[in-house]
């Protein structure tokens, strides 16, 4: 194998552009998949970001990843429920996720399992303990 | 403040007063406009303002940025810390409204919200020169002998 | 020493150069232009579509209707504006134009409002196309 | 001895990047570093949802000043990706020009604020007046000494002439010159090296795995640079160097920078000769398809990255920004461990934070509890007094 993209099947690639991959992976899957991309290519890719939407009728976790070797960068794609968003964290895979780890949580209450340092109020004002922003019913 | 005592305290102030800088939430292109001021281009140095690190020392507090929540109670106790008389300069457009961040769930929208202003200099961010004027402005103030 | 002899060099050249200093409040400086300073707007110009206020980033611009010439004009509220000139660039008749006006400090901001007189809003022509 | 805490902050200003480092000190050592991030946390990704594109643009200057221009580029870039909108060369080439003095001016602004702090007083007002040169060219070209507001959807909102490009190529030259100068000066002169050199160690697995992005990463000698490896704009055309030193130190990503300056005004200088002629600016979109984009610039401080998802219409699903000194601070946290308190401003100042937050620090004595206040400068003497050779 030399291609990360050959970890995925033909129907979870959702699309492709010039160097972007877009993926949608099943829950389980993730840390699998994430742990291969790293040994594929000797630890030479990095996390860019973890973006977090709310759907109204799901929640979505989008893990974008790096990849040096190849230059090209593969959006990781999640769903979870939305009234128990639990997904396992990747921290121990990629120390860096820690902090995109947490943000999400505050911000979205998307729950990372085994990432140590999660906490809330992690970026927002001491006050907003149970607050979520960025879900799409939170009225400011 | 009207006694003679007075009169030298606001005589000493206009002649060097010193500056606390406070960022209170803003973007860093105020804050940046603030040190410019204090580089040799516009060198406020020439009016005796000099830059202090603790507010204990300070006369004058400049803030910026719309106020989030969390730099909220920082911000008013650095102002209580500063000792009489206190005066306070609000750099930029963010800390009379909010500008852009007007309407959100983490800011105040405005340092008068928080502590008293006396001079606002309006601008995203504003000229270095801009903020001299404000001092200019300030000192105009403590010269007629407003608190 | 570690001393080096061109920064030195420099130095010293430097305390026979005339001052790099701006001596601000008595010299005023020279404003490029297109400097992004206190906006204009031609009253006369004005169609009062609303696009300025509708793309305004900070909801500086607000339309006041004027009775007596039956139109609306964009009112600037200084205090709240990010002197991005968005208004000027969405403006379909190049109403808004920049002035390289930056002199806006004042203990009383929420003053700063630019409104035009009644006197100057004149009742628009009608059927006239320009 | 006991284990003080020390604490330093809380003021910061960009976006997500406000923070406060609790420090584990043993006599001097650093054995734990804990950030309290959010002290500027805006609410933006919020805002973003309720305003409209245009809007947009302005708001995501304003997440930070310093790198404005990197961040409304990438903010147009990623609207550009999901409403497959294209560019007129010109416009890309002025695009380029105007980012590449934005990160001209704020690789200055640290360098010389760093220059302050070590106690190199004469070089930072050398710098600080080189970079009134800069930042005369950005009013020039844009209107404003910071906030450029250049960049807007489908192009650039002003034109440059010849006479404007003359100016800009005799101040660069000019400033070139001295920069060759002030590069002896951070490779050689003992004031910056011996604060510098063997501290803050961060090596290149370490680097991968904590995330690190821009002239951190390449300080670790990781060559990767979002120009060279997903370029945008024009940057696939232009030739540059991505600039890599291997001491893994706070000095080498002090040189990267020292570089970076250099290769920037190589750039500009580029860009200036290969000027296409022809409009500036495409008609304004101001809706966009349902579409799901992912854009990443190179900023001043490191990768900068937007998402955005549109369900169609004038406003934005969600728009996720990532900024730079977000991905860096974890980094930040391990190059402080086993290094002196002397040496705390100098290693976050090498990660490039916006550097206001610098200066107001409380030491808390855990033993009596009693707290009191510092800036920078007075630690950095406080506590270099003997600990340094």
């Amino acid at each position: 194998m030399k291609s990360v993209k050959e970890l995925f099947s033909e129907q979870e690639i959702v699309a492709e552009r010039a160097r972007r991959v877009y993926v949608k992976i099943s829950k389980d899957k993730l840390r699998d998949v994430v742990k291969k991309m790293v040994e594929l290519h000797d630890g030479q890719v990095y996390l860019s970001c973890i973006t977090g939407v709310d759907w109204i009728d799901r929640m979505e976790v989008a893990y974008n990843i790096w990849v040096l070797p190849e230059s090209c960068n593969y959006t990781l794609k999640v769903d979870l429920p939305r009234d128990n968003p639990e997904i396992t964290s990747i921290s121990d895979i990629i120390p860096g996720a820690l902090f995109h780890e947490c943000e999400v949580y505050d911000l979205l209450g998307i729950v990372f399992k085994g990432n140590p340092i999660l906490k809330k109020p992690f970026i927002l004002p001491e006050g907003m303990k149970k607050e979520f922003p960025l879900r799409k019913d939170y009225k400011i | 403040m009207s006694s003679f005592l007075g009169k030298i305290i606001r005589w000493s102030l206009r002649r060097s007063p010193w500056i606390l800088h406070f960022n209170s939430g803003s973007c860093n292109a105020c804050d940046i406009e603030i040190l410019a001021a204090l580089t040799p281009r516009f060198d406020v140095e020439r009016f005796g303002i000099k830059i202090k690190a603790s507010p204990r020392h300070a006369d004058i507090l400049v803030v910026t940025g719309p106020v989030t929540k969390q730099q909220e109670p920082r911000l008013k106790r650095i102002y209580e810390q500063m000792p009489e008389p206190k005066y306070v300069i609000a750099v930029g457009t963010c800390t009379t409204w909010g500008s852009v961040f007007h309407g959100s769930y983490s800011t105040l929208d405005g340092v008068y919200k928080a502590i008293p202003v006396d001079v606002y200099v309006p601008g995203c961010p504003p000229r270095p020169e801009a903020i001299i004027l404000g001092f200019a402005k300030l000192f105009e103030k403590i010269e007629r002998g407003e608190d | 020493m570690g001393l080096k002899p061109k920064i030195v060099e420099k130095v010293l050249s430097n305390l026979l150069k005339r001052p790099f200093t701006e001596q601000y409040p008595f010299e005023k400086p020279v404003i490029p232009d297109g400097f992004r300073g206190v906006m204009k707007l031609d009253v006369d110009k004005c169609i009062g579509c609303g696009l300025c206020s509708r793309d305004c980033p900070s909801g500086a611009i607000e339309m006041k209707k004027y009775e007596h010439a039956n139109r609306s004009v964009p009112v600037f509220h200084l205090y709240r504006c990010t002197f991005c000139y968005q208004c000027a660039d969405s403006c379909p008749v190049k109403a808004i134009s920049m002035t390289p006006v930056y002199e806006l400090s004042t203990p009383d901001p929420f003053k700063l409002i630019l409104e035009p007189k009644p006197e100057e809003v004149k009742p628009r022509p009608r059927g006239v196309r320009k | 001895m006991s284990i003080i805490e020390l604490i330093f902050g809380p003021q910061h200003p960009a976006l997500h990047e406000p923070e406060m480092f609790r420090f584990h000190v043993d006599g001097e050592k650093v054995i734990e570093a804990i950030p309290r991030i959010g002290y500027v946390h805006r609410g933006i990704e919020k805002l973003f949802e309720q305003k409209t594109h245009v809007q947009n643009i302005y708001l995501s200057e304003r997440i930070c000043g310093i790198c404005n221009v990197a961040h409304t580029l990438t903010y147009v870039n990623v609207i550009e990706r999901a409403g497959d909108i294209d560019v007129p060369p010109r416009a890309k080439y002025l695009r380029v020009i105007v980012a590449e003095l934005n990160r001209l001016h704020s690789h200055m602004l640290l360098l010389g604020a760093v220059a302050e702090l070590m106690g190199f007083t004469t070089l930072f007002m050398l710098i600080w007046r080189d970079r009134e040169k800069i930042m005369d060219l950005v009013e020039l070209i844009t209107g404003n000494r910071v906030i450029s507001a250049y960049n807007t959807i489908g192009g650039v909102r002003r034109d440059i002439d010849s006479d404007k490009a003359d100016k800009i190529r005799k101040v660069l030259l000019k400033v070139e010159e001295e920069w060759k100068e002030y590069k002896k000066t951070w490779m050689e002169d003992p004031t910056i090296t011996r604060r510098t050199m063997g501290v803050g160690i961060l090596k290149p697995r370490d680097a991968l795995k904590y995330c690190v992005v821009g002239p951190v990463l390449r300080g670790s000698g990781v060559k990767s640079d979002v120009r060279k490896d997903d370029p945008y704009e024009v940057y696939g055309d232009i030739p540059f160097n991505v600039v890599t030193y291997d001491t893994c130190d706070s000095w080498a990503r002090y040189m990267v920078r020292v570089d970076e300056i250099l290769e920037s005004i190589n750039i500009i200088l580029y860009a200036l000769d290969n000027l296409p002629q022809g409009e500036i600016r495409r008609p304004l979109v101001r809706r966009l398809p349902e579409a799901e984009a992912f854009a990443k610039t190179e900023a001043p401080r490191g990768e900068l990255v937007y998402h955005l998802y549109s369900k169609g219409g004038f406003k934005p699903y969600r728009l996720k920004v990532r900024t730079p000194t977000f991905a860096n601070i974890l980094g930040a946290t391990i190059m402080f461990k086993g290094e002196r308190i002397a040496d705390i401003p100098v290693i976050l100042g090498s990660i490039d934070p916006c550097f206001a937050c610098e200066d107001r620090h409380t030491i808390v004595d855990l033993r009596s509890g009693k707290s009191f206040m510092l800036s920078s400068r007075e630690i950095t003497r406080k506590f270099s007094r003997g600990s340094k050779p």
